[in-house]
Formats: C-alpha cells, structure tokens, sequence
C-alpha cells in the first residue's frame, strides 16, 4: 500500500514538472514549484517508512519548512524586479 | 527492486528538468526549475541510503541557492539576450563525450555491489570502528567530524574564504551599505502588502530556528550536523528579512555579528584542535579532551560541529545582506 | 484490533493516493492559473492529511507518530499561505480570474 | 536489472555533459553558472551511486541492522554541496560586478566592450 501511495505521489511530481515546463505564467511555475514541494515531502515520509527507518522523517520536515522559504523569497522578487517582463507575466491571458 | 524503479523514475524526470533548465529564455523560470531539479536530487539521495546529504541538499537547494540566484538576478536581469554560441560544435563535443563516458560505465561495478573497490578501503573500516572509537550511533557524523577532521576543517576555511570573497566584491562602493539599512528606517518593508505570509511566517521562524538548533545538536545521533544546521538557521534570518525587510533582520543580527560568527566558528574549529595539541596530542585528535577517550571524542565533535555551524550560518547571512544591499544602491 | 487500524490506515492511504493523483492531474489539465491552484491545494492539504494519516495509524504511538504531525502542522500551515501570497501576487500583477466558461487555453468564450 | 543499476551511470553521464553544454555554449553568465552548479550535481550522484550498497540502509547505526552503505562518499558530498553554494555565491558576486562594470552579462557583448 505503501508503494501505491509512493507511486500516487511519483506520478503527480511528473504532473507538476510539466507544469513548470509548460507555463505559461510564472505564477503556473511557481504553483508547480510548490506543489512539488509538498508531494516531496510525502514522497520522503512514506519512504522512510518503507525503508523502515522512520527516523528519517526529520528530512521531510526540513523540507515542509525550507520549501516556503523558497516561495516568499520568488514573490519578494516579483514585487522588486528590476526589468519586468511583460511577456512572460501576460500570455496566459 | 521496486525502489530501484522509483529511482529511475526519478532521475529521468531530473535528466528533463536539466534540459528545461537549459533551454529556457527566462532566467527566472531557470531558477524556480533550478529548486525542483534541487528537490528531485534530495530525493535520489535518500533512496541511495545518503539521509545527511539529502538533508544538506533539502536545507541548501530549495531554499538558501534559490534566494541566491534570485538576488543576483535582480542586479543583473532576468532575461537571456545571446541565446548559444557555437552551438552544433558544443552540440557535437557534447554528444562524443557523453558517448564515451556511456560506454565507460559498462566497465563500472555493479550498482549496488558489496564487492566494488569504493567499498574495500576506509569505507567499511570506518563502519566497523565509530561504535568502537567514537561510539555515536551516525557514522557521517563520525566521520566527519573525526576520522576526517582535517578535511572537514579545510572544507570550513574554504566556505570562509568564499563569503570574505563576496564581502571583498560586493562591500566596495555601495551608496548605502549594510550599516546605513540597519541605521535608518527603511521605506522598504519586506512584504508589506502580503499580510498572511508575513503572519504564518513570523510564527515560522522560531520553529525553524528551533529546528535548526535540533539539526546541530541531535547530528551525532540522526541525520543532521553542523553544514545542515548552518543553513536552516541562515534560511530562517533570511525569512524574517524577507518577511519584515533587510533593515529589520540587520537591526537583530547585524553586519558586525555576522563577521565575528564568521571568523568565530572558523577558529572556534581551528581552537579545538590546538586545545587537543596543547593537551599533547595530535592536532585534532579529541580523545585528550576528557579523561575517557570517547567522552573526549564526543565533546571535540560537538564543538566542531558547532563551529562549522556558525562558520556556515555567517557566511550565508554575510553574502545574502551583501546581495541585498548592493540592489538598494 | 490492530486489524481494524490496519484496514482503516490503508483506507486513508489509498484515498490520499487517489486525491494526489486527482490533484495533479488538475493541476495539469485546467484551464488557468486560479483553477489550477484550485486543484494544486488539494493534492497539499487533503492529500497530505489522509497520507500522513495513514502513515501515522501504521506508525503507533511513537515518536514518529509526533514527528508526522508537525509535519502535518506545517504543511498545512505553509502550503495554503504560499497559495494566498501566490493568489494575491498574481491578482496584483494584472493575471484576472475569468468569469464565465473558458476554453482550454484560458480565454474567455 | 543490471541495465537498470547502469542507468544511474548514465543519467551522470548526461547531467554532467547538460551542464558541460550550458557552460560552453550559453552566453549568458548566469545560465552559465547554473549550468555549472547542474554540473556538480552530477559528480554528487556518481559519488553517491558508487557508495550504495544492495539490502543496506544509511549508515547511521541501528541495533539489528548489519549492512550500511558506503558513509564516506556521502562526507565528502555533504561538505561539497555547502562549499559548492559558497563558491556559487562568489561567482554570481562577480557576474554582479561584471554587470555594474559592463553594463551587460552576455560574453560576446564583454567582449565587444573589452576590445573597444
């Protein structure tokens, strides 16, 4: 059961890749980006139970931490940017 | 068996992300997928048994590098005008060579044998003695901080010496330094206007911050030590400073203090070991430090462990504010 | 006893498979960002909770039971505040909700 | 299976000449960069690859478990990945500077400046 959680969880990082791939907004990546996050973190704590080692869980939890981190400082970015780039930010209108 | 499949499945999504990441025009979408191959990488880590390295690339990749590239992108914008130079050559010198290290791998060992020559040497002597010499249960830690010292010393000076670098290069002829943003009061808040972020974040920082001091003192028993503990630390100032504005996390931990906790954790590490001669033994040999060798062993790690944390902490903070007040000129 | 929680993790395991599948698969076929970030915080809270539930039935009472539900805590923290801040940065820069069916590309019909 | 433990070789092999093309062909100094940190990446996989061990579990030591894997290659992996963030910050201090002291952070238009 376990592995149907972990394969769940393999498929929809796949999903969420072609997301960041696709755009079309940096928004779009930036959701991908952190959805991402978070299925890492499930992927980390169901394995580590698999692997029987749930000490391990530590790592999903610096995870579910330093993931936000990453999201505020991209929108703290947005907010400064120096030369905005008009393109990127309106084509999924 | 089913493991292995997972870690294929894993790494032919990295192999795409690093493509993306090269083909993409827009610097900034390359550093948003930059954090996802940095997420797929930790993944593989720990499916390859290396729970430390996982932590380290969790607590650098996501969260520390990300902020980096982005700070140096808002200097430097976002946009890639030149497109490639030379590309079929670089294509085709590309190509060759990947061939040839393929066909090189068929010569490597098995994955996953016990047998292979990596295996021979230190690697399994190390296993065998930690309980023995050092006595704590994580053999990285161990290995690190004792068997290796020396290394890890080197690796300590190395990390220093990159942060004076950046201080050298970004600190020179800046409209407002550092100094002038802790002083004055900053027009400049942070994220003002997100008031849901700056609330869930500020009740963050402590628990990150506190988790951080776990990751230091709790390495010699899980994964986690000194490089890792560095960084969450760092990520958790570099939150509030996001959150609350660079003049609000200088006025907490100034310039001033980061520079002596860079230098400070350096010799903090460099102290012990010419404690441990001075008790007359070697440079770097902890068992002197206490009347039984392996409580020695124990405080040596310790104290090292927590000079490479803030040796780390420092120069991470250092070059963050560097990056940020160099964009206010 | 153990048989019941057994059945009941696999349950809330299964079920927070399926939800992260659904999830994704939003997140990767709706029309714009607004939806997409619709379907992306359900793979983030719901899934999250009915896995690491699950996982935690199978854990007991132990010190990772705890260590999941800070996990928990977090995520459930964490992910919905980076959807706001991400929601409210879009509505800022210009990016509109549309109103009304839209296509698969996101435009307005 | 024996295809499948020599794909982990490969993606190394791939990443590595990824990044390799990122830093020869890219103009841009900051793809350039990335491209090298992608590089790195690389060289940790193979180090870790060649440190796993089949049936054993991270080597942090556990009553009841006998076989862990390799704990050296992962200390020399551990420190290179803070080392190689340090390193990458000094090399974006410099693209800094490049950009103030050119105006721009594309080779070619460096170069063009250089030569004037």
């Amino acid at each position: 059961m376990y592995y149907a959680v972990t394969i769940a969880t393999l498929i929809t990082m796949a999903l969420a890749l072609v997301r960041a791939l696709v755009g079309p907004t940096i928004y779009d990546r930036l959701l991908a980006a952190n959805m991402f996050g978070t299925k890492t973190v499930l992927f980390l704590s169901v394995v580590a139970f698999l692997y029987g080692r749930p000490d391990f869980l530590d790592l999903a939890l610096v995870y579910a931490l330093i993931n936000f981190i990453g999201v505020i400082a991209v929108l703290e970015f947005i907010r400064e940017r120096v030369d905005s780039d008009v393109s990127e930010k309106s084509a999924g209108e | 068996m089913i493991i292995i499949l997972f870690g294929v499945f894993l790494l032919t999504l990295l192999v795409i992300t690093a493509l993306a990441i090269v083909r993409s025009d827009s610097l900034f979408a390359a550093v948003i997928l930059t954090g996802i191959f940095s997420l797929l990488m930790a993944a593989n880590f720990f499916l390859l048994d290396a729970a430390d390295v996982a932590l380290t690339e969790a607590a650098i990749g996501a969260g520390i590098s990300t902020v980096l590239f982005l700070g140096a992108l808002a200097l430097t914008g976002e946009q890639e005008r030149g497109g490639s130079k030379k590309r079929l050559v670089a294509l085709g010198v590309v190509t060759v060579t990947t061939l040839i290290v393929i066909y090189a791998t068929f010569d490597k060992p098995r994955f996953g044998d016990a047998d292979a020559p990596v295996h021979q040497h230190v690697g399994s002597w190390y296993l065998e003695k930690t309980p023995e010499l050092i006595d704590i249960p994580n053999a990285v830690t161990a290995v690190l901080g004792s068997f290796r010292g020396y290394d890890t010393l080197g690796e300590v000076f190395v990390v220093f010496t990159a942060g004076i670098g950046v201080l050298f290069l970004l600190s020179a002829r800046t409209a407002r330094r550092p100094k002038d943003i802790e002083a004055g009061d900053e027009p400049d808040q942070g994220l003002r206007h997100y008031l849901v972020p700056r609330v869930v974040g500020r009740m963050l920082i402590p628990f990150i911050f506190l988790f951080g001091l776990y990751v230091q003192f709790h390495g010699d028993y899980g994964p986690g030590g000194g490089f890792q503990a560095g960084a969450i630390v760092a990520a958790s100032v570099i939150l509030y400073a996001l959150l609350e504005g660079e003049g609000a996390a200088l006025r907490a931990l100034p310039m001033g203090v980061l520079k002596w906790l860079v230098a400070g954790g350096a010799l903090l590490y460099g102290g012990v070991g010419v404690a441990s001669m001075l008790l007359g033994s070697n440079f770097l040999d902890y068992s002197v430090l206490a009347s039984d060798p392996i409580a020695g062993q124990h405080i040596g790690i310790i104290l090292i462990e927590l000079g490479v944390g803030i040796t780390v902490t420092g120069v991470l903070l250092c070059v963050f504010h560097a990056f940020a007040a160099r964009g206010r000129v | 006893m153990t048989m019941a929680i057994d059945i009941l993790s696999w349950l809330l395991l299964t079920a927070g498979g399926a939800f992260i599948f659904i999830g994704g698969l939003g997140a990767l076929r709706m029309p714009n960002l607004y939806t997409r970030m619709h379907a992306a915080s359900l793979t983030d809270t719901m899934g999250a909770v009915l896995v690491l539930g699950g996982i935690m039935l199978q854990a007991g009472l132990t010190l990772a039971t705890i260590k999941l539900a800070i996990i928990l805590l977090f995520l459930l923290l964490t992910s919905p505040t980076a959807s706001n801040a991400l929601a409210s940065a879009a509505i800022l820069s210009g990016l509109q909700p549309k109103e009304g069916p839209v296509n698969r590309a996101g435009r307005s019909e | 299976m024996e295809l499948l433990g020599l794909f982990y070789y490969w993606v190394f092999a791939i990443l590595l000449m990824i990044g390799f093309y990122a830093v020869i062909a890219k103009t841009n100094l900051i793809k350039k960069l990335i491209g090298l940190s992608i590089f790195q990446a690389a060289v940790f996989l193979l180090y870790i690859t060649m440190g796993k061990i089949d049936g054993g579990t991270a080597p942090i030591l556990q009553d009841g478990v006998s076989l862990y894997s390799n704990p050296l290659p992962q200390v020399l992996i551990l420190t290179a990945i803070v080392v190689g963030i340090s390193t990458t910050a000094l090399g974006l201090g410099i693209v800094v500077r490049i950009k103030e002291e050119y105006g721009s952070i594309e080779e070619h238009e460096i170069q063009e400046r250089d030569r004037q």
